[in-house]
């Protein structure tokens, strides 16, 4: 087997090609003025986009966030609450706050990660949840009165006046709340499904993944490698080491060109594990077009992929965690990481002149790598008193950021040093590292704990994970990028010697080997103001400590009360500063204190893309019926019943209301001769020497003794003696039966059957077959249906009343040596046939049946008529079988067998079953024939109080009855068939109706079924 | 302390040092009048109406976890009282009328939101059944109303009505149904029932009964042995753990049931909607996110989480009905395991164990039928009869023959 | 979920429809003295353990062969897959 | 043969059956194939091995597997069942051939238009397959034959060429949901 890698460019470390209109430019132009040399972004092409309506100017390669920073716009979005000013925290999908609405019309997407969408020519983004502009937002008014809208402020206020909160608090709050738009258009774009099968599947394409992939790649098993980015390469593409003699990218490059060159690996960048479910089946989302203005023709915007994987190795990376400080939310502001980041591979800083703050070594490297760009870094701030000295600026050891000043971006921090007094440093954004938080997230998705790891100071994951995945690399807790390699290499060794298969650790080449090295450092105590944890839900330092003095102390407790965590980021950057803070609290441990575990996906998932499809018409497969293009072509209008169209009604010209074509119908077969296409009643082909014996299990009148030639009714009972469904089984020979179902039964009928075969009498021989679509079948009824099918069954067969009578079945032929088979039975009370065909010849049979009858003036006829004389002839349906009701209320009580063993039998002897009062099946005709019977109108004695107490009980269908001219209804009555004559009320107070109807017996028409035998 | 907006600004202006605990973490006490176990939405609101109802004193709610943590605290938040037997109807009408003075009564803001429920009709059959489901509602004293298609177009003019394969033909709407902020339901009864005398104990998980000549004497726990005059199980989810320590077996099976939430979206939907032609249920939370749900995972289950193809089978209900949410993105899905009874609806009922009592089974029914579960339950364990309004939710209903199956679904749970 | 199909191997759970504990193969006998109190406890009463389950189910989007699944409840780990027929013969049943 | 009068439609509504080339890849329906299955009775599966071996020219296949004489293939479909397929022009009575064949071994049940057959044909019939189906086709090998979902369908799928040539069978009243699938799909993935 060998993957089909598409050769779309995608899959190789290049950046987007996004450009379908990209200009030539050469160079940044004067307005990307934060746009640094060096990256992996092409300078060359030029990028036109837009941001609030502005104009911006971006390469291939950048995202959203990094083309606004080069243009220095810092200032991308307003939190949720407060509506305080937001810049990007991140780099990535873990971004809380650089939210926007990207693109416009119907494809308008809200909540867009501007750290993630790729920058292409002639995006369209706007900013969302803020009015009129972001630059002026007036809800930035509770900023004002934060005091008053602390963690859980609502649980306590608007309970009074009693009718204001759904008139007056609740429409405010439901407006402020909220983030991005729906454009409420029907989404325009495609999305596709898929399936995918693995040895290995490694999730992440950093250090560790690549590594692994190479290892069994090499091995010759078959894997996947799927990283969220557009790039491999994970933090190498953020990061200057060097790996052996190669820049890290270029050892990126190299790799990713190796693994695309087997055929049994399969590379998938913009692809998204999101889900580990049970039995190594993860979903995945492979973003296809995101990058580009609209999906190709015929090509989805995204996949949705199911993967069936061997083995799992997490190899998802680390995010950076921040540290909570008074105002640290101030666009400019962002992880040490992403600072890093925008620098390295985007070439692009916030600000001229930033600063960094950290309590471990991997922050300075962000002051080294600005440094060397040729940014100002005006100085690191580190925790620790003993910080060492690592980049070539002013380092402020034991000192920590206990404020920050600048209303739409920062100005300058405010440091408390170590010798106790405060400086201010002017920088445009700082760099926060408060250290790593390995990416446990799929570890935990089948509600494994992740267990804590004291020398990172950070959860890793834990030994109940999703059985079959390990991880490695900063996943694991190993950071460096040695480290990452090695244990990426060795765990892929490791999964593949585990399902037998040979696999040896690669060479791996010298590279950067830091050991983590940090003191821990939650928060800042310095200050009263706030201080930020959750972004993007806006819950501070002080909502913890509320939530703790109030109680609500338990991780669950915490996160519910102040919704910490609950953004749509899930916490990736703010769970474990809670969880710390509370631990504080509480006097434990963080690990005693709880962990926070992750819920599927991993990161947001379009509806759209999780409905693939299954959408409009193609929600569900459509069934058609052998007649369906005769019927489309002579008027029908059709009905969904199950995923079958049925035609309802055929309107001839003239006909202006649908009653007029059913009235029509019904007279036609009840005078002469009327044709219904009835192959969506379920067939079930039951045969075996036990044949017989098998149908007295199922159902629960007798079959056993039934001739060769002849056809039952049948009254199948579930087990707990209600009716199950109906339908006639005919004897075609022997040990031969054609079992007949409802339409709406035939699925759940064939599985009751294999499971009484299979799980209760597995020594009968009898075996069963669907073969519903096989046969095209047709009921033909009236008056002249014989002499209709007279014309069209070969004359060898004598199918007079005294050769075929009522109930007989035959295989015959038709039309010259048609196969077919010839039931004698009658849904509608009349003389009817029902003839099948193979379904080939469906259509040409029911084209001949209408020509050969046109001297009778045959008709076809709709479900709506079949309803219609169903109800007249009293015949129970899908509304009287509704899954309560048992053979005593469809006065078929004296069917099931007393001698022999059947489904339900055993059980249908309760005594809640055979009250006397119980409810029985009756007609109903109204007093006034003007009058309407409606079903699911109930019935009240009348006289009685119009109330549940009294109720006597329900209609289940009604129609009007063209032939008694009069609205009918059939449906159930407490003791109703002692009742008949008597006048009751038919009351539909949700239709404003309330009748006076006469009970009656159900067969309406021909009650001693004279014409069926005729 | 009393909560109101006053309070809120008060202590606002003096730096919220005033905020006294929701409740408090009480040492249990080595007997109690009555034990409730399981403190989620159910056992908290038993406890609470057993006091203050019932005036019972002595009153313990045992937790394994944390408060609110069974289905109260996992649920889609949708309070109706739209049912058409007659066991079931007057009883979720009650919790209805409950609902509309519960935040009133227990100081807390639950957010009862009445903004209304509509379940649509794809096929003149279904109108048929909800037609007799309203007529049902309506008899009872609820409020329905049958609503054309053009009535809904006008109200979510969003909906598919351009080309879905299952075309909307009319809804049935309740206007008095809606969304309770869950959690909220919890906290809020833990701080009244505490208020009156209430021991909520928390991490204290019960481990067997002590059963001597056919009575319950007290439970054994985590925490160690507490007698108890009445032991009331109350732990839908783990009803068949807890009542196999007693050595019962139960008409119940454990099943998952997913549920979903997108990002935060400005305003989308009013009220409460139900797709009739596919499993998907959708309303939206005041914070902004779609809240949606469909049919559970259908086999048995005490994880709490669920699998790929319901996911989809939800979401690609949810895309046949909305078109438009295709572009929304689901935040987070989760499981809440469910006691799945035999014909749908719930048990509240003695045992035949003197002094033990069972409320459970409640299938996915349970958030809305909270405060009327928690009065009928408090009844009973009071008076040892049958609220009247419960009196249909007996055990040997399924012995006699009496069962309530509103889907008319038989004895297959997971179909309920 | 995948399920080890005795026969066909390991398929996706999604193409089977679940019925339920496996104890719906005991079905009692209709002419015992206290049929209906048996009948009554096959048709309700379940163990539903968490642990350890046997279960039915159906592949009906394959080969149409009923299996008994023993699956736990806890963590959904899959111990035994097996024909339900022959289950069915090895507790007894016949025709 | 028979010869009456009435003139057969495809499951797409055709009189003839529809060919789709896209680029580089091929679908058909393919109308012209009777179908047959036969379940062994109690009992008597070695019997209606034996017969059948007769009958076809060829063993039954294992488990999955087809096996092949012209005219006829047969595929496994359940345990001690089997699909015969073989060309409807000369075996439209199929069935009843087989039956004749069989005996009492077997019970034999016609299925010929139970089903619509669509065969896929191409260099990129997996990339095409794993957006339909969770078959893993990559391995499957010519004769392999597997049941699954397609389009929410049961459908048989038989790998007729390793990677090149696949025939699904699928329920025939739904021919036109399943052919929009093969369409879109073989869209996408090319």
């Amino acid at each position: 087997m060998t993957y089909t890698n598409r050769a779309d460019g995608s899959q190789i470390n290049q950046p987007a090609a996004s450009g379908v209109r990209a200009q030539s430019s050469g160079g940044s132009g004067k307005s990307q003025v934060n746009r640094l040399r060096g990256g992996q972004i092409d300078p060359q092409q030029t990028l036109s986009f837009s941001f609030d309506g502005k104009k911006y100017q971006g390469h291939p390669g950048d995202t959203l966030a990094s083309a606004l920073l080069a243009n220095n716009v810092r200032l991308m979005g307003r939190s949720f609450k407060y509506h305080r000013p937001r810049g990007v925290l991140t780099s990535g999908s873990a971004e809380p706050n650089a939210l926007v609405e990207l693109r416009t019309g119907a494809r308008q997407e809200p909540n867009t990660r501007a750290t993630t969408a790729e920058l292409f020519d002639g995006l369209v983004a706007k900013s969302q949840n803020r009015s009129p502009s972001l630059k002026y937002d007036f809800m930035a008014i509770n900023d004002r009165f934060s005091n008053f809208l602390t963690a859980g402020f609502y649980y306590k206020t608007f309970m009074w006046p009693k009718a204001f909160w759904e008139k007056l608090y609740e429409p405010i709050i439901r407006k402020a709340a909220g983030l991005g738009s729906l454009s409420f258009e029907d989404d325009p774009d495609e999305y596709d499904k898929g399936f995918l099968h693995c040895d290995l599947l490694i999730v992440g394409g950093g250090p560790s993944g690549l590594a692994a992939a190479l290892t069994a790649g090499r091995a010759g098993a078959r894997v996947i490698l799927a990283d969220e980015d557009f790039m491999f390469g994970g933090r190498l593409n953020g990061e200057t080491f060097d790996i052996g003699d190669q820049i890290g990218r270029e050892w990126v490059a190299a790799a990713v060109a190796e693994l695309h060159a087997m055929p049994n690996v399969r590379c998938m960048s913009r692809t998204t594990i999101n889900g580990a479910f049970d039995h190594g089946i993860y979903s995945a989302v492979e973003r296809v077009s995101d990058h580009l203005p609209v999906p190709p023709e015929g090509k989805p915007r995204q996949i949705l992929w199911r993967i069936y994987t061997k083995r799992t190795l997490l190899c998802a990376g680390a995010i950076e965690r921040p540290i909570a400080f008074e105002n640290n939310d101030r666009p400019g502001i962002m992880l040490a990481s992403a600072m890093r980041d925008y620098a390295n591979r985007w070439a692009v800083t916030a600000a001229q002149k930033v600063a960094v703050f950290t309590n471990n070594d991997d922050g300075h490297r962000t002051a080294v790598d600005l440094i060397a760009k040729g940014v100002k870094v005006a100085a690191v701030i580190d925790t620790r008193t003993d910080a060492p000295r690592i980049a070539d600026c002013e380092l402020l050891a034991g000192a920590q950021v206990i404020d920050t000043a600048g209303r739409l971006g920062l100005n300058f921090v405010k440091v408390r040093l170590a010798d106790g007094t405060d400086r201010n440093i002017e920088c445009g954004a700082l760099g926060v590292s408060g250290g790593w938080n390995p990416n446990v997230h799929l570890s935990s998705h089948q509600r494994g704990r992740p267990v804590w790891n004291d020398q990172i100071a950070a959860f890793v994951p834990g030994p109940d994970g999703p059985p079959g995945l390990t991880a490695a690399g900063a996943a694991n807790g190993d950071f460096s990028t040695a480290a990452a390699l090695k244990t990426g290499s060795a765990q892929a060794a490791a999964a593949l010697s585990d399902l037998g298969m040979k696999a040896s650790t690669i060479d791996l080449p010298e590279t950067e080997d830091a050991q983590p090295n940090q003191t821990p450092f939650w928060y800042v105590k310095y200050g009263k103001g706030r201080a930020w944890i959750d972004q993007q839900n806006d819950v501070t330092v002080k909502d913890v400590k509320l939530a703790h003095q109030e109680n609500y102390r338990s991780v669950e407790h915490l996160k519910r009360y102040t919704t910490l965590g609950m953004a749509t980021d899930q916490g990736k950057t703010s769970n474990m500063g809670g969880l710390a803070i509370m631990a504080e609290l509480t006097g434990q441990s963080i690990p005693e204190t709880g962990t926070t575990i992750f819920r599927p996906p991993y990161s947001p998932v379009p509806m759209g893309t999780w409905g693939g499809r299954a959408r409009g018409k193609h929600f569900h497969p459509t069934r058609e019926t052998p007649s369906h293009k005769w019927a489309v072509e002579n008027g029908a209008t059709f009905v969904e019943v199950g995923n079958w169209l049925r035609a309802q009604w055929f309107t001839k010209p003239g006909e202006t209301h649908w009653r007029e074509s059913v009235d029509r119908e019904v007279r036609a077969v009840r005078e002469s001769v009327g044709v219904c296409d009835v192959t969506t009643l379920g067939k079930i082909d039951v045969q075996g020497t036990d044949a017989a014996q098998f149908l007295n299990k199922v159902y629960a009148n007798a079959f056993a003794k039934l001739a060769v030639g002849k056809t039952r009714y049948g009254l199948m009972l579930r087990e707990d003696g209600v009716a199950m469904d109906d339908g006639t089984t005919a004897r075609l020979s022997e040990h031969h039966f054609v079992m007949t179902t409802t339409t709406a039964n035939a699925v759940n009928v064939y599985r009751h059957m294999e499971f009484v075969r299979q799980c209760l009498f597995p020594d009968m021989d009898v075996q069963l077959i669907s073969t519903t679509e096989a046969w095209a079948q047709y009921a033909v009824a009236g008056p002249n249906s014989r002499k209709l099918l007279q014309k069209i069954v070969d004359p060898e067969f004598d199918i007079s009343n005294e050769g075929f009578e009522f109930m007989a079945c035959r295989e015959i032929t038709v039309c010259g040596g048609l196969r077919a088979r010839l039931f004698r039975i009658s849904f509608s009370g009349e003389m009817a046939f029902e003839l099948a065909v193979p379904t080939r010849y469906g259509d040409a049979l029911m084209r001949r049946l209408m020509e050969e009858g046109k001297e009778f003036d045959v008709v076809a006829y709709g479900t709506e008529a079949l309803g219609v004389m169903r109800i007249e002839k009293g015949h129970a349906a899908g509304n009287e079988l509704n899954g309560t009701i048992n053979a005593l209320n469809l006065g078929m009580g004296r069917m099931v067998s007393k001698k022999k063993d059947s489904i339900g039998s055993t059980m249908s002897e309760r005594e809640g079953m055979n009250l006397p009062d119980a409810l029985n099946m009756v007609g109903f005709k109204p007093v006034n024939s003007a009058d309407k019977v409606t079903a699911g109108g109930h019935l009240m004695t009348k006289g009685s109080p119009v109330d549940a107490a009294h109720d006597q009980g329900y209609v289940t269908s009604a129609c009007y009855s063209p032939i008694l001219n009069s609205s009918i209804g059939l449906g159930f009555l407490k003791d109703g068939a002692n009742r008949m004559g008597e006048i009751v009320s038919l009351v539909s107070p949700l239709t404003d109706l309330n009748v006076d109807v006469e009970v009656v017996n159900p067969q309406f028409v021909d009650p001693e079924g004279v014409r069926v035998r005729a | 302390m009393s909560y109101s907006g006053f309070r809120v600004i008060k202590e606002a202006l003096r730096g919220h040092t005033g905020w006294k605990p929701a409740w408090r973490n009480p040492e249990p006490q080595s007997s109690y009048d009555y034990i409730v176990i399981g403190a989620g939405g159910h056992g908290l609101a038993t406890a609470y109406y057993l006091a203050k109802e019932y005036g019972k004193k002595r009153i313990a709610v045992l937790e394994k976890g944390w408060l609110g943590g069974g289905n109260v605290g996992r649920n889609t938040t949708i309070i109706r009282s739209n049912y058409m037997l007659d066991g079931n109807e007057p009883f979720y009408e009650f919790s209805m009328k409950k609902w509309e003075g519960l935040e009133q009564e227990l100081n807390y803001n639950a957010m009862v939101s009445q903004r209304g429920i509509l379940n649509l009709i794809h096929s003149d059959p279904q109108r048929d059944a909800f037609v007799r489901r309203g007529n049902a509602m309506m008899l009872n004293g609820a409020d329905a109303e049958l609503l054309s298609v053009e009535q809904i177009r006008a109200r979510y003019p969003f909906l598919n009505f351009n080309d879905a394969r299952f075309p909307i033909k009319g809804g049935l709407a309740q206007h008095r149904g809606g969304t309770v902020r869950h959690d909220a339901v919890a906290w809020g009864y833990a701080r009244a029932a505490d208020r009156l005398g209430v021991d909520i104990i928390q991490n204290c998980e019960v481990t067997g009964f002590r059963i001597e000549n056919g009575v319950c004497k007290g439970v054994e726990t985590s925490r160690g042995y507490i007698g108890g005059n009445k032991i009331a199980s109350c732990v839908a989810g783990s009803s068949s753990r807890l009542m196999s320590k007693a050595g019962m077996r139960l008409p119940i099976e454990s099943t998952v049931l997913q549920a979903f939430v997108t990002e935060g979206l400005k305003p989308v939907l009013p009220g409460v909607i139900t797709f009739g032609a596919g499993h998907f249920y959708c309303s939206q939370s005041d914070k902004g996110g779609l809240v949606f749900g469909g049919d559970p995972d259908g086999y048995n289950t005490y994880a709490q989480r669920g699998n790929l193809p319901t996911v989809e089978d939800v979401c690609e209900s949810g895309m046949a009905l909305i078109p438009a949410i295709g572009r929304a993105r689901m935040l987070r899905m989760w499981g809440g395991v469910m006691d799945m009874s035999m014909d749908g609806s719930p048990i509240i009922d003695k045992t035949d164990i003197d002094g033990l009592y069972f409320n459970g089974g409640w299938c996915y029914g349970g958030f809305k039928a909270t405060p009327a579960s928690g009065m009928c339950y408090a009844h009973l364990l009071a008076t040892d009869t049958p609220h009247e309004y419960a009196k249909a939710y007996r055990f040997d209903r399924f012995r006699r023959g009496y069962v309530i199956d509103e889907k008319g679904m038989g004895a297959q749970p997971n179909l309920h | 979920m995948i399920i080890n199909h005795p026969l066909l191997g390991p398929r996706d759970a999604q193409e089977f429809t679940y019925l339920g504990d496996a104890s719906l193969i005991d079905r009692p006998d209709w002419q015992a003295e206290d049929a209906q109190q048996q009948f009554y406890e096959y048709t309700y009463l379940r163990e539903n353990p968490a642990g350890e389950h046997r279960e039915l189910w159906f592949h009906e989007a394959g080969d149409r062969s009923w299996l008994v699944v023993t699956r736990n409840t806890l963590t959904h780990e899959i111990s035994n897959v097996e024909m339900a027929s022959d289950v069915a013969r090895a507790r007894g049943r016949s025709k | 043969m028979s010869v009456h009068d009435l003139k057969p439609i495809t499951p797409l509504w055709g009189t003839a059956a529809q060919i789709d080339n896209l680029g580089d890849m091929r679908i058909s329906e393919c109308p012209d194939w009777a179908l047959a299955s036969i379940a062994a009775r109690r009992g008597q599966e070695d019997a209606m091995a034996a017969a059948a071996n007769k009958f076809l020219g060829v063993a039954l296949p294992d488990v999955a597997r087809s096996a092949s004489k012209d005219p006829f293939t047969a595929f496994w479909t359940g345990p001690h069942q089997w699909m015969i397929e073989a060309p409807h022009d000369t075996h439209e009575d199929l069935a009843a051939q087989v039956k004749s064949a069989l005996g009492e071994s077997a019970s034999v049940t016609e299925q010929t238009d139970g089903w619509v057959r669509f065969d896929l044909e191409g260099p990129h019939c997996d990339d095409v397959l794993e957006l339909l189906c969770n078959a893993d086709t990559r391995t499957m090998e010519q004769g392999d034959v597997t049941r699954t979902q397609l389009e929410h369908l049961g459908c048989f799928l038989i790998c007729r060429a390793a990677g090149t040539h696949f025939s699904v069978l699928g329920p025939r009243s739904s021919a036109g949901s399943l052919h929009h699938a093969l369409i879109t799909a073989t869209k996408s993935a090319t």
